[in-house]
């Protein structure tokens, strides 16, 4: 087994992980944490098969790397959107959960619909 | 077995354990913590992959600034954590999603141990038009030459984010100053902090960007440095955060993706298509956008950070 | 003086990872933050600046050992500032336990 | 030498798992953001070994960013962590 499998196996996991993590946390900003796992483990997939596709003095094939490259800055911008949109949330509604019992109660806390 | 090995196994062990931390942490905050020594495990797995480039973009932006913004996220909403701890699914949904996950890590892991022979890899054609373009890294080569396409719309991206964060700002504040953690009573150390370490930090960025001709670094690397030491200024409260009114600002949101894209349509008259640039002006054209390409992403990272709006604009 | 350079990088980089071994000791027994937090410096200033050191002869060039040095005076800085910081925050823990 | 810098960084990375495994359990938020400091430099030491070891001269560049980084991040931890709990024990005192 060489680096390249052991990390690709590495990221089979994170997958795993972050998936898991995505559906059976309630809290959102967890799955937001959860999701970036995911993300995490997607990118070092790339990163596996950059290394494996070494090949004309490189290390690495430039083209997985420079994806993932797009991707990480792409995964910050909407991390931080959904954080702001979590943020608000929970400014207007006091609450931040996704369940709609909790969600209706709280609205009908503030003068209903 | 060599030390090479047991230092990947350890490394590969150790993400994966964080990994578990994340997803078990008892409150936010922890599992924040966790997810930016992750980040920085991650960059040590990066540059094992032989992808430096890459490793330094996780270290700035994976961890550095999105662990930031995390925090601040976790330490708001922490009134609200006791309170979903009831909203937990049952046992069914759990067994369901583990079973779930336990099929794609397989799915993906079998894959990863029946690899296509020979590897795919598009290094040979990447290699070919390195001596024309005079970037010598191949990865910048890639991001500013082969797909700039793909970095263009990734500053469109980036900007769209922002437009969606400042909306979401309450209309009395629009207009205002974002509210970026404001402390009561500022520390000495921390001014002291936000004084020595920002003229250090913005060498080391240029420096990162200037590099990324011909070793790693590049225009996000370099960027992200910024951003961190613009951030660190405002919180230490050496200087304001500014008000997204000011035109100097948007000015500078918008001039690198600006730039691009008047130089990707000079492609239609000059050479030949969107985005070619012409050959002998190949260098100086990707520097230039490089440059204005850096000053917007550190405003938009440092600004995607600061969050919407949260005082009145000011008369 | 190929083998001097290499005796002196292998006797400063081991001296180096002793100073982590203690830090991470220190995390592991001590009782209380503020003593955790004297262990874990000492991880940060010398052992990092011990793997610096001994790194310095293996350098390939000035500009590398330039950046040598500046990555250990940055982290230097940043660590005693930040040390004194969290030290704040865990006074406050303190009093208000 | 190579074989050298090499374990030397897979030893590093081993004592500061073993503090981190330490600091993440806690029990304040304190503890806590001691995890940014250590793996920072420990991250960092390792970075530059592995630099010199597997010869990549970039991973030093590597470090450097982390470095700066680091401090940052130290920073949001200590300005978001210890405030919030006094103002949550406030809130439920009051």
């Amino acid at each position: 087994m060489n680096a390249a499998t052991l990390y690709g196996l590495c990221s089979a996991a994170l997958v795993g992980l972050g998936l898991f993590g995505a559906i059976v946390h309630p809290q959102p900003l967890r799955k937001i944490l959860a999701f970036n796992l995911l993300g995490g483990g997607v990118f070092l997939q790339f990163g596996v098969i950059a290394r494996r596709g070494a090949a004309a003095g490189m290390g690495g094939d430039p083209v997985p790397q420079a994806m993932v490259i797009t991707g990480i800055v792409v995964a910050f911008s909407a991390t931080a959107l959904a954080v702001t949109l979590l943020l608000r949330l929970y400014q207007v509604s006091g609450s931040a959960t996704l369940s709609i019992e909790t969600q209706s109660s709280s609205e009908s806390d503030g003068g209903g619909r | 077995m060599t030390a090479a090995m047991v230092l990947d196994v350890g490394l590969a062990l150790l993400v994966v354990a964080v990994a578990v931390w994340i997803v078990a942490a008892g409150s936010a905050f922890a599992a924040v913590v966790g997810f930016v020594s992750f980040g920085l495990l991650l960059a040590l797995a990066w540059a094992r992959l032989a992808a430096v480039d890459v490793a330094l973009t996780e270290a700035a932006i994976g961890s550095g600034v999105t662990g930031a913004l995390l925090m601040t996220a976790a330490s708001r909403l922490r009134p609200t954590e006791s309170r979903s701890a009831g909203e937990r699914p049952g046992a069914f949904l759990h067994v369901v999603a583990a079973v779930l996950a336990v099929l794609v890590s397989a799915g993906l892991a079998a894959l990863v141990l029946i690899p296509a022979s020979p590897a795919p890899s598009l290094a040979p054609a990447a290699a070919v038009h390195l001596p024309e373009l005079d970037v010598l890294n191949p990865v910048t080569a890639v991001l500013m030459a082969y797909r700039a396409v793909d970095t263009l719309l990734e500053k469109i991206v980036l900007l769209l984010a922002l437009i969606g964060v400042w909306s979401l700002a309450p209309d009395r504040f629009w207009g205002g100053a974002p509210g970026l953690w404001p402390r009561s009573r500022p520390d000495g150390e921390l001014t002291l902090l936000a004084r020595l370490l920002p003229p250090i930090g913005i060498v080391v960025g240029i420096y990162i960007l200037w590099v990324g001709a011909i070793a790693p670094g590049g225009a996000f690397q370099g960027g992200a440095i910024l951003a961190a030491m613009w951030l660190l200024i405002m919180i230490a409260g050496l200087r304001p955060v500014p008000e997204i009114h000011r035109q100097w600002l948007r000015l500078v949101l918008v001039v690198g993706p600006a730039v691009f894209l008047t130089v990707g349509f000079a492609g239609f008259f000059l050479p030949n298509g969107f985005l070619s640039y012409p050959a002998q002006f190949t260098k100086p054209l990707i520097i230039v956008i490089e440059v204005v390409l850096t000053l917007s992403i550190a405003a938009i990272l440092g600004l995607l950070v600061a969050g919407p709006p949260e005082r009145e604009r000011q008369r | 003086m190929r083998v001097l350079f290499d005796s002196f990088t292998v006797l400063a980089v081991s001296a180096g990872a002793v100073f982590f071994l203690a830090g991470t000791v220190g995390l592991l027994r001590f009782p209380d933050s503020l003593s955790r937090l004297h262990a874990l410096t000492k991880a940060d200033n010398l052992g990092l600046g011990l793997v610096v050191l001994g790194l310095l002869p293996q350098a390939t060039g000035p500009l590398v050992a330039l950046k040598l040095i500046t990555v250990w005076l940055l982290a230097q800085l940043a660590g005693a500032i930040v040390t004194q910081l969290v030290a704040r925050a865990v006074r406050r823990e303190n009093q208000e336990a | 030498m190579a074989e050298f810098l090499i374990a030397a960084a897979g030893f590093v990375l081993a004592m500061v798992a073993l503090g981190l495994a330490r600091i993440l359990r806690g029990p304040g938020d304190a503890d806590r953001m001691m995890a940014a400091q250590l793996l920072g430099t420990g991250g960092i030491a390792a970075l530059l070994l592995l630099a010199a070891g597997t010869d990549v001269p970039a991973a030093v560049d590597a470090a450097l960013t982390l470095a700066l980084l680091a401090a940052f991040v130290a920073v949001a931890f200590v300005n978001n962590a210890p405030r919030t709990d006094a103002a949550e024990r406030r809130a439920t005192d009051g």
